[in-house]
């Protein structure tokens, strides 16, 4: 295990921190031990082959997969559906209503959190680069679009971690370029960003850190995405 | 503990053919049924094991929701399994009872019909647990088993009101049994819930191995392959 | 309890906004009602003297079927994209999800019974030799049987192989004693042979502890992965 | 023609293969047979004198529920990762596919009809007055009527929205003739009032009218994207 | 339109012959207008945003979607469906049996194709570098893997012309540089092969014509991925 607590520049305490998570599908091992930390301010890229365990262990944070072994305690709560608000969760799928409007589905969303604020929503719409008075359903947007939109309903609430799994697939290079930037705003404006992509490329310079998974298992942390490409490949 | 499992095969053995012995040749000829009365022995003793088995299945059930045990867990599968088998047996000894004594296979009485029900809830229990594709498998298959617990006193209910007229049990009303039927009655009632602990116990036995296979390759492949740097 | 009231008429809301919006749902749901009306018609001959007797039964067992269909869309909609997965990184509570469901179900299905009743009573040429005014207590409790376990029971297949079959595999077997109580009740009002009044309770009482039930055990299901 | 018979008979096998190999699909669809015949028979007093009147329209209508299920799966393997395309870009004919499928939905509702008719038999205590033989052509006509059009009707209504739904509205229409054919023949085997000769006939015709006509116009649909 | 149609270097009939091909869904518009010739034994990758049509214009080269207007001649043949036996298709999804393993996969395709021969199931299976006795069904594959199988699918009748959407994506590097190769030895051999992919880099130098796409258009052809990159937004 490279555990890097005493490599991390923040001096609070870490906004995640992952102590030996395990993680069974029936006999098959997803997460064997995974520890890490992760800390506010910081963006940091997930990085790993196929099946290496990436979505599952994102999936873990967010508390959708309850892990087999190991805790994961977020903003220094070990029970993460009670600090699930802070939570702003991504997946390859959108998230959203192909039949109802940006506006529609961000309102809805925005209910779940108790936000009743019309204006919050057109706000967070052209944030990520869109037109709030779009009337299209999201099922007609295309891959782009969508997952701008997406971004939006991760970001409606206001959360303090951000779990993104990978934002860029089937996305053109333009505006895969142009949701890195805001994701970098957003960091910049302290909050704890988790992106796993195959395009590790994309992130290079937006991200802090670059987070390299294989079999289930984090094997290195490195700062840039080419210095450690094949390093962990040695064995 | 590898030895008492051989004992107590041998010991059940004995007192099923005890009991056979007992129900086919030494307790009484019932007067208007005949040798057919019988299959009471079979048919009574297999329902009372069977309730007595999803009964414990209910209990297992809810301590598996209470504290997320898989002994637990494993003691559910097991009883249901079993229970499903010993309900299986009252099923098919009803009916065959039921031709020569009243003339027809079936009848919408009250103890046939909520064993029926009670037996249908049981196999899609185990039907969910088939069919259950996530690693939650116990914890629905333990919401279903209280869905089922919570439906039989319903069940018998609601059977209760909608036929009045069921066919009397042949053997009076008021349990006015003859001693000698209650004594065999009991012997074999005995000798199946020895049968049903011991085949109990073996695939509660497998069930649990099967868990520690699985934990075994599981943690085997996970030394394999780069192990822990 | 606010916050739940809210959550639930927001999701309510929604699920009815979508379903008036393109319609395609109660339509189809419309069409293949009467075609069951349709075939039970055909199947079973109509002028026979005893249709008061069978009325009863033959109506639950289409709506049952007509509810089933239905019931498996339910969860359709979330899992698509799996939106499913947002609600659940929500702090919203799992009942509010649950209630919405179960009410957009129950408004559905009765708009359903509503629109297939007079069609039997033109087939069969029914007249209630009871109190008709029972009917509808009896129609709504029925209703709400079938619809609250069925909703909790789609979820629950949400998580098993081959979905569809699943439904009534699970919900038929535990609403034996609702069905039973709701044709007979049915059978009584149309016949007036008796009161109704002992399945009426015995539906009340199925509703109550199976709503509760439901709505204490949906957090497991829903977070169950 | 060898070469339809080729492609027909690798492509059963294959999916008599996958089914056997799992039984999942067989065992659904027994138990929710065995449902079916359970709440029929709660839901009409089957002590009733008449039941022999009424027997021959609950099997057929029991039947047709199932079938429609079991139909309802029949492209579900050919959807998942769109098999289906790998089909339509190879040279092998259309109606090879549509024979194979259809076959075995065939094989698959005998089964289940075999395994279902004796617990009517228990549950109604029926015995036919007429000649009994007669009950295997009917059924095997009255279920490949059904199968015939389900198999083509649940791959026109693979191009649709909601297409469970869709099923049951297109084939059900269509079968009426073929089922009230198949109720009637049986109705009159079991109560030995009348010959069922021209019942069998009509649904003879019918057959051999609707398998030629979905192995014709089965290309089409494969076709339509 | 770029038609390019006087500088292909083959002095051969064109393979595919694509002209003035126009497909509406709907009232959408996915090809307007697209004229292209695709010569054997060349690689060509077809790249463009999301939406672009690539799919669309892939599906009606493979008969599997009828054009609005327009006609497809492919080996002279204006008949896509009387020559479709020397089709090669790879769609996004796999086209595989999950329930069954490999071999049994090919084996029934094969049989499609009128071929019963065991042997060459098992070369096919070798050819794309995966085991023929692996008895694992397909489903619990890794995607790589699975892309290799789906290959292997495409691959068994020994097709004329491969038409291939986008069989990197969601695998990693590896894996997707040994596809490559492997494309490029079949083109090699003759094969007129077209490749749907978002992933140009991993084309550059295997591919011998890049062509570009956009809004239903054919909007340029070159010879490798960088050099008109960013020349059609001048528009
Ligand atoms: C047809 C299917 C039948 C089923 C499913 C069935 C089911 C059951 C069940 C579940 C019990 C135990 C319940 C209890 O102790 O309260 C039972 C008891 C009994 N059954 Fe049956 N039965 C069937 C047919 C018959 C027939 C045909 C007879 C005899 C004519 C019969 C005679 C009895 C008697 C005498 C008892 C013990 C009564 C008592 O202890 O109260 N059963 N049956
Ligand atoms: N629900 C599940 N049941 C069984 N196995 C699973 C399940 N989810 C994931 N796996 C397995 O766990 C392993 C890790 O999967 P995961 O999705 O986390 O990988 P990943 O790193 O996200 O890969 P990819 O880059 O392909 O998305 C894979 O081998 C996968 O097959
Ligand atoms: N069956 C369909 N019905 C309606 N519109 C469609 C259909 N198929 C594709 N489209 C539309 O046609 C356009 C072109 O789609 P196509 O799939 O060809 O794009 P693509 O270039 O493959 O994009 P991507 O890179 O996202 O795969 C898109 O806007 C899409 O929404
Ligand atoms: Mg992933
Ligand atoms: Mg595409």
């Amino acid at each position: 295990m490279t555990d890097t607590d005493a490599t991390h520049p923040s001096s609070l305490s870490p906004v995640i921190s992952v102590n030996n998570l395990v993680k069974y599908f029936g006999r098959f091992v997803a997460l064997r031990g995974v520890s890490a930390v992760f800390d506010a301010g910081r963006m940091y890229a997930l990085i790993g082959d196929n099946g290496a365990g990436k979505t599952t262990f994102l999936r873990a944070l967010a508390g959708l997969t309850k892990p087999t072994r190991g805790s994961i305690s977020v903003l220094g709560n070990l029970d993460i559906h009670s600090v699930c608000r802070y939570f702003g969760y991504m997946a390859h799928p959108s998230l959203l209503y192909d039949e109802m409007s940006g506006v529609e589905n961000l309102r809805y969303f925005s209910r779940l959190y108790g936000i009743r604020n019309d204006q919050r929503c057109a706000e967070v719409i052209r944030l990520v680069g869109l037109d709030p008075q779009l009337a299209r359903p999201v099922g007609q947007y295309s891959q782009g679009m969508r997952q701008r939109m997406s971004l939006a309903r991760v970001v409606i609430h206001d959360p303090k971690v951000l779990l993104l799994d990978e934002p860029f697939s089937n996305v053109d290079v333009s505006s895969a370029r142009e949701i890195v930037e805001l994701l970098a705003q957003m960091r910049d404006s302290g909050k704890t960003i988790v992106v796993v992509t195959h395009q590790a490329q994309l992130l290079e310079g937006a991200a802090d850190e670059f987070v390299w998974m294989r079999e289930g298992q984090i094997v290195s942390r490195t700062s840039d995405s080419q210095s450690s490409r094949r390093e962990p490949e040695e064995r | 503990m590898k030895r008492v499992f051989p004992i107590l095969g041998i010991l059940t053995a004995a007192l099923l053919s005890y009991a056979l012995y007992e129900a086919l040749i030494a307790a009484p000829t019932e007067q208007t049924m005949g040798n057919v009365q019988r299959i009471f022995y079979y048919h009574v003793a297999s329902a009372w094991t069977a309730f007595l088995l999803f009964f414990i299945n209910f209990g297992a059930s809810v301590a598996y929701l209470i504290r997320r045990n898989p002994i637990a867990d494993a003691i559910a599968v097991t009883t249901a399994e079993v229970g499903v088998v010993f309900c299986t047996v009252v099923l098919v000894t009803g009916p065959l009872w039921a031709r020569p004594v009243w003339g027809i296979w079936w009848t919408w009485d009250v103890r046939l019909t909520s064993t029926l029900v009670l037996w249908l809830i049981y196999v899609s229990y185990l039907m969910l647990r088939r069919f259950s594709s996530s690693g939650q498998t116990p914890l629905l298959a333990a919401v279903l088993a209280v869905f089922g617990a919570l439906d039989v006193p319903l069940v018998y209910f609601s059977i209760w009101f909608f036929r009045t007229q069921h066919p009397q049990p042949v053997i009076g009303g008021g349990g006015s049994i003859d001693p000698r039927m209650m004594h065999v009655l009991l012997l074999n009632w005995a000798a199946f819930l020895c049968f049903a602990f011991l085949v109990c116990w073996s695939r509660y036995r497998l069930e649990r191995l099967q868990k520690d296979v699985e934990e075994a390759q599981a943690l085997e492949s996970m030394v394999q392959p780069g192990g822990t740097r | 309890m606010s916050r739940l009231a809210a959550i639930t008429g927001a999701a309510l809301a929604k699920d009815l906004r979508l379903e008036w919006r393109s319609k395609d749902a109660i339509n189809a749901m419309l069409f293949f009602a009467l075609l069951v009306v349709v075939i039970f018609s055909f199947s079973f001959n109509p002028t026979a003297e005893e249709s008061r007797q069978i009325a009863g039964g033959l109506i639950w067992v289409a709506f049952l079927f007509a509810a089933v269909v239905a019931l498996n869309q339910t969860w359709a909609r979330e899992l698509r994209n799996q939106v499913l997965d947002a609600y659940r990184v929500s702090p919203a509570p799992a009942s509010a999800l649950f209630l919405s469901k179960a009410l957009g179900n129950f408004i559905f299905v009765s708009v359903l019974e509503a629109l297939m009743a007079p069609l039997f009573i033109i087939f069969y040429s029914l007249r209630a030799l009871g109190p008709t005014w029972q009917l509808i207590p009896v129609s709504a409790l029925g209703t709400w049987a079938i619809v609250v376990n069925g909703t909790f029971f789609a979820a629950m297949s949400l998580r098993t192989r081959s979905r569809e079959i699943m439904l009534p595999l699970l919900l038929f077997p535990i609403s034996i004693p609702a069905l039973l109580a709701t044709v007979n009740a049915t059978t009584l009002i149309l016949t007036g042979e008796a009161s109704a009044k002992v399945w009426i309770v015995l539906l009340l009482a199925y509703d109550v502890v199976f709503t509760t039930g439901c709505l204490l055990l949906f957090e497991i299901v829903l977070h169950a992965e």
